[in-house]
């Protein structure tokens, strides 16, 4: 059949990302003196990339058929169209 | 495809009228069941969203009242679990599913499962551990035990009043959702690596089981990478 | 190679030798898990329509002492009076069981688990031991649930949608153990309903005979799929929810809570957010179903097939965003209700492409009125009122004078009763010769629809002018209001009228369980329909067929020239079919 | 007892009633097409022996119409429906010279204060009433809802007004009162066991009658 070995993501590596990744967060968190419109957008954006590397790499589905991925990110506009319009309920 | 082989590969989809998702039905399964999962920590961490939105003042420094670095620790620790996770789903996939060899040295299936599985128990030792002495200090789902440590920093303005009760609420909530996962994790991972993997049950023609219990634990981990921002970063 | 895993179950089929516990108490096959879900959902109908009559009877004669009320204790009903803490309970209870444990097991947990690898010639489920468990979750949760009568304090009193505060604050409602249980057990629902759609999910789109491509489906397994994504996908938000409200209650955290910053509108958001997707899971299954009884008893194919599956899709899809038009009057942003308000009247359009597609259906037909035909032709008239009746309350300046009266009690018993309930009179006709090998008596059945269908109207047709009136809902005593006072003759005549109802439902339980026993024994194929379910004896064998059929057309080919009867099955191979080919399946 | 709706009692009344009953003749269409169509079918259709179904699998162009005309029909009423919210609930809907008071519902009352004399509320000659709500006719009022423990529904049916009363939200609600009598008050949202009596009287007097009792009222003999 197919070879014994497949070719797998560099496992390590991705490791090292989200190690760093951490690290840098926790420095803009409490290290930096940022004010908070920045540091929240930055807090929130390091940490989506580091779910989207769990997401793509570790759950590989960066390798799965189109259709499944499509599967999975479908409860993700439901989730924000929930959030945003009951925090609109704020403006009131 | 085309070689014949006498082994049943059960990694390749059943074969349904048209194409499915060309996954098999485990795989599939936990799949939808992710989504579900999803919905599940929307209404948690989107009424956290919300309530904090809409709170009466400001929320408290997550550094007043939690731990930060034992948190920080136990992330990586999470993170440490997952590429354990993923080493073993590489290991079985290639069918080197030993525990330790030496010349040339790797871990196989054995190894890293049960790596995952220690560092998945370890987490959730630690958070039971913050959870010990966040109460101990006063800390409460309900807010800040009257003449505690954090009863004193609400007393001196150092954590807002108006917001401590509903920083209980979501925090204790959230986190303990999810060290419940976890822990349905590692009890599922260790009844599998009994019964499973160390009885030399998977193999390069059917570790679904490895593949399945690996989806649902780097979930666990995603949300976990969520939930440290937001609860104890921002 | 060719895969095996489609065929390495077939072994089994013939040779049942499991014991009677494994055979039918924890069974792992499909059809026993549906026959379960079918009698305890049966019996959580009829605890609901027992609660609905103990409240008619005090709102038609309000502080008169209840026939037989007697044997209820001092706390709920001193001298078969009842009291305004009991009634509520009432109001509460007969709302949970209806929608949680009686319509939607008997849609999604009867009919799915019973009709998907029959419909789609699969052996069983995907994994029937999580089909299983979903069974037993659900009966635990219909336990616990039921329990709550029998705590101190009694059962909750918050109304089915238990909003907050009310329903997080023992001492403000007065139901502290029950309210608990509430919460408990819908978090075992939901469970339940979780691990059922996640297996119906994977099932459809795994496990299909060969030529069952995703358009030559039946309506009902399509209406099924969609259902099966909307509870999975709902129900996990109620199970948040109510878990945090658990925690109001108990642990003293304050989500719902005003005064330590907790929202009471979060609650509302939640539950309608997960509520809204949940109605339309108590009715799509209904309009599946329908579909493939209506094209049956007209012995015509469906009217546009291809948009009814899309206007399945559009109503769910739509589901998701107007869950705010239960709160137009909660205080909520009134721009965010404007955005409701139109999502909410666009649904009309969807099912305006439903209704008249049955109508097609019908239109130079050559109609059977066989009982199942009855009930899902009733189907059509009773919800296009219940549908038309949710535009009143679209409207949002309408739903300031409509909202929480009686009108919107007509509405959702239109929707639910008339249109849920009568879908379910037919389905269970429609598909007991397969579940039982025996047919319901047709008379009997006939005699059970005409006179459910005039108590019904009778019962509910009248609240719509009870809700013009401004006749506000939950309340124990309308006599209170001076303005509503005229109206008791109204409430009598509705509530004489629905304990009328509630008789005649007699007959469809005497059909139901004497023809267990004394009815006519089924042929295979009774109502010549054209589903693969019927290529199986009646009763259908476990493990449904030794090796699956194939699939040579769509579902409704009724009244097809190219044979001389008025029905062609799917299975039925005629000399210019082709073989399908078996898709080939993607390697890694 | 009667068959349509109650009393308008506000200047919206006529614009809500007008409202349902564009959608009474919409639906009213709606429901005679399906209704009458379906009885037709069932008679004209019914099954007779040897015949066959005419066989077709359906007709785009009949389904375009009925998903066309529906669709317009509900984009119109939501344009129309859209206008007479912005104008009774829409965010800078309360008339800037709306008589003000301030109705606080609790288990099991209403809790209505009055600007007194002064037209201002939060000053000294504030005073309270019990379960009585006061108006002039023909003048804007805006109520200042709150709740004390649940939520409560602050329903007025000859006004064709409600509103919810949430713990911790502080929500306006205006009208305008056209006949002067004695109404209802009722509590439209489920409140507990005695959700059933919250009610309250609602009494629009003219602008003279209304001085008369706001004197006395203040004065502290508050029941009329
Ligand atoms: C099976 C359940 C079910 C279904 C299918 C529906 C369907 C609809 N519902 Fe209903 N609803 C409930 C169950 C259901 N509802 C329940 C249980 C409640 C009360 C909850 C509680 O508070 O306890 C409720 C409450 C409720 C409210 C809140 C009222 C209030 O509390 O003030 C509203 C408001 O918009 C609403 C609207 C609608 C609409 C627009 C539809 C639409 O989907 C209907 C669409 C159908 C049609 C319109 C008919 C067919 C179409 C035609 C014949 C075409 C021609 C039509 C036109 C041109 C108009 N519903
Ligand atoms: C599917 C849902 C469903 C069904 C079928 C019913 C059925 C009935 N309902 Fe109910 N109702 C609701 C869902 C439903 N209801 C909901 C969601 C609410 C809102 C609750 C809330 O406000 O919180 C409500 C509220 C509600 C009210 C408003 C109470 C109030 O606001 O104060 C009233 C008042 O008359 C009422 C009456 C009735 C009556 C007379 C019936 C009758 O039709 C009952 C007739 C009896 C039966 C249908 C049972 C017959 C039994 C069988 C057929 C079983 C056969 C058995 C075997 C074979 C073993 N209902
Ligand atoms: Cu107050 Cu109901
Ligand atoms: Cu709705």
């Amino acid at each position: 059949m197919e070879t014994a070995h497949r070719k797998h993501p560099n496992y390590v590596l991705i490791w090292v990302y989200l190690a760093i990744l951490t690290a840098i967060e926790i420095g803009v968190a409490f290290m930096s003196h940022l004010p908070k419109q920045i540091i929240i957008p930055a807090l929130v954006f390091f940490a989506v990339w580091k779910a989207l590397l769990v997401a793509l790499y570790f759950m590989h589905l960066k390798f799965e058929p189109r259709k499944l991925l499509i599967l999975a990110i479908i409860p993700l506009p439901l989730a924000a169209i929930f959030v945003l319009a009951a925090m609109s309920e704020h403006v009131w | 495809m085309a070689h014949a082989t006498a082994t049943v590969d059960m990694m390749h989809p059943p074969a349904p009228a048209e194409r499915g998702l060309d996954v098999y039905n485990n795989k599939l399964g936990m799949w939808v069941f992710l989504a579900s999962e999803v919905m599940f920590f929307t209404a948690l961490i989107g009424s956290y969203i919300i309530l904090r939105f809409g709170a009466p003042g400001p929320w408290a420094p997550p550094a007043k009242v939690l731990n930060v670095p034992v948190t920080a620790f136990n992330t990586f620790l999470l993170i440490c679990s997952s590429v354990t996770m993923v080493k073993a789903y590489a290991a079985v996939a290639d069918g080197e599913t030993h525990f330790l060899r030496f010349r040339p040295f790797s871990g196989g299936l054995k190894f890293w499962m049960l790596a995952t599985i220690i560092g998945g128990a370890m987490f959730v030792g630690v958070q039971a551990y913050e959870y010990t002495h966040l109460v101990h200090h006063g800390f409460l789902p309900s807010g800040a035990r009257e003449g505690s440590e954090v009863a004193e920093l609400v007393a001196s303005g150092v954590v807002p009043a108006a917001t401590i009760g509903l920083y209980g609420s979501t925090f204790y909530t959230m986190t303990g959702f999810h060290g419940f996962h976890v822990t349905c994790g590692v009890i599922s991972m260790t009844y599998l690596y009994v019964t499973k993997a160390l009885r030399g049950k998977y193999s390069r023609h059917d570790y679904r089981g490895v593949e399945v219990i690996g989806l649902y634990w780097h979930f666990v981990d995603l949300v976990w990478i969520i939930l440290f921002t937001i609860v104890y970063l921002i | 190679m060719t895969t095996v895993a489609a065929t390495s179950h077939v072994a089994h089929a013939h040779h049942d030798d499991r014991s009677f516990l494994r055979k039918y108490i924890f069974s792992t096959d499909h059809k026993i898990i549906g026959i379960q879900f079918l009698f305890v959902s049966l019996f959580f109908l009829l605890v609901g329509g027992l609660l609905a009559m103990q409240m008619r009877w005090q709102l038609g004669f309000p502080g008169k002492p209840m026939p037989g009320g007697g044997i209820l204790p001092d706390t709920m009903a001193p001298g078969g009076v009842l009291l305004p803490e009991y009634y509520i309970q009432l109001v509460t209870m007969h709302g949970t069981f209806m929608v949680f444990f009686a319509i939607m097991p008997l849609l999604v947990g009867v009919y799915a688990n019973f009709l998907i690898p029959l419909k789609i010639g699969a052996h069983d489920m995907a994994f029937p031991r999580i089909n299983m468990a979903s069974f037993w979750s659900a009966l635990l949760a219909g336990l616990i649930m039921l329990a709550g009568f029998f705590v101190p304090d009694g059962a909750p009193r918050a109304g089915w949608t238990s909003y907050a505060p009310l329903s997080a604050r023992p001492d403000l409602s007065g139901a502290s153990y029950g309210q608990m249980l509430w919460c408990v057990s819908l978090v075992f629902l939901g469970l339940s309903s979780i691990l059922g759609s996640l297996n119906y999910i994977t099932t459809i789109i795994n496990n299909r005979a060969p030529g069952m491509t995703w358009f030559r489906m039946p309506l009902s397994v399509w209406s099924l799929f969609i259902t099966a994504i909307l509870g999975l996908l709902a129900l996990p938000v109620l199970s948040g929810a109510v878990i945090m409200l658990l925690f109001d209650q108990t642990i003293g955290t304050h989500f719902f809570d005003p005064v330590a910053g907790g929202q009471a509108l979060l609650w509302q958001h939640l539950f309608w957010f997960f509520g809204h997707p949940e109605v339309y899971i108590l009715i799509l299954p209904a309009m599946g179903m329908v579909s493939d009884i209506i094209s049956n008893g007209s012995r015509k194919p469906i009217f546009g097939y291809h948009s009814m599956v899309f206007a399945i899709v559009a109503i769910a899809f739509l589901g998701w965003i107007v869950w705010g038009h239960h709160m137009f009057m909660s205080g909520m942003n009134p721009t965010l209700g404007s955005s409701f308000m139109v999502s909410t009247l666009i649904i009309a359009v969807p099912s305006a492409i439903k209704t008249f597609n049955w109508m097609g259906t019908m239109w130079r037909g050559n109609l059977r009125f066989h009982v199942p035909m009855l009930n899902a032709v009733a189907f059509v008239a009773m919800f296009v009122i219940g549908g038309l009746s949710g535009i009143y309350m679209a409207a949002t300046p309408v739903d300031m004078f409509i909202h929480d009266t009686y009108f919107i009690v007509a509405h959702l018993h239109y929707v639910l009763f008339g249109g849920s309930l009568f879908a379910l009179f037919g389905a269970i006709t429609y598909w007991y010769p397969k579940m039982f090998g025996k047919l319901m008596s047709e008379p009997w059945g006939k005699v059970h629809f005409w006179l459910t269908f005039v108590f019904y109207n009778l019962v509910f047709f009248p609240m719509h002018t009870l809700g013009m009136a401004g006749h506000m809902r939950r309340i124990y005593d309308p006599t209170q209001y001076d303005f509503l006072k005229p109206y008791q003759p109204l409430n009598e005549f509705i509530s004489i009228s629905a304990f009328a109802l509630f008789a005649v439902q007699a007959i469809f339980a005497l059909n139901f369980i004497l023809s267990l026993k004394w009815g006519k024994k089924a042929p295979q194929n009774p109502w010549e329909d054209n589903g693969l379910e019927w290529s199986l004896p009646a009763p259908a064998p476990h493990g449904n067929w030794e090796t699956v059929p194939t699939v040579y057309r769509g579902p409704y080919e009724f009244s097809s020239p190219q044979v001389p009867e008025d029905y062609l099955p799917q299975y039925r191979k005629l000399p210019t079919d082709r073989e399908p080919a078996r898709t080939p399946v993607a390697g890694h | 007892m009667h068959w349509w709706l109650p009393l308008k009692g506000s200047t919206f009344a006529g614009e809500i009633d007008g409202l349902f009953l564009a959608i009474l003749i919409i639906t009213g269409i709606a429901f005679v097409i399906v209704e009458a169509g379906l009885l037709w079918f069932v008679v004209k259709y019914r099954g007779r022996p040897g015949r066959k179904a005419y066989y077709t699998h359906g007709s785009t162009r009949a389904e375009v119409i009925w998903t066309a005309i529906p669709a317009v029909t509900m984009v119109a009423l939501g344009l129309i429906s859209n206008h007479y919210w912005v104008k009774i609930k829409g965010r800078n809907s309360v008339p800037p010279n709306a008589y003000p008071i301030a109705i606080h519902a609790k288990q099991f009352e209403w809790q209505v204060t009055y600007p007194g004399p002064d037209g201002q509320l939060g000053t000294a000659d504030d005073f309270e009433v019990r379960n009585q709500l006061h108006v002039p006719v023909g003048r804007p009022v805006v109520v200042h809802l709150t709740s004390e423990d649940v939520i409560h529904s602050f329903f007025v049916p000859v006004f064709r007004v409600k509103q919810d009363a949430v713990p911790g939200m502080n929500i306006n609600v205006w009208f305008q009162a056209t006949v002067p009598g004695t109404y209802e008050l009722g509590c439209a949202e489920l409140c507990g066991l005695g959700h059933y009596r919250m009610r309250a009287q609602v009494f629009v007097h003219t602008q003279e009658e209304f001085d008369a009792w706001m004197k006395q009222a203040a004065k502290g003999g508050a029941t009329s």
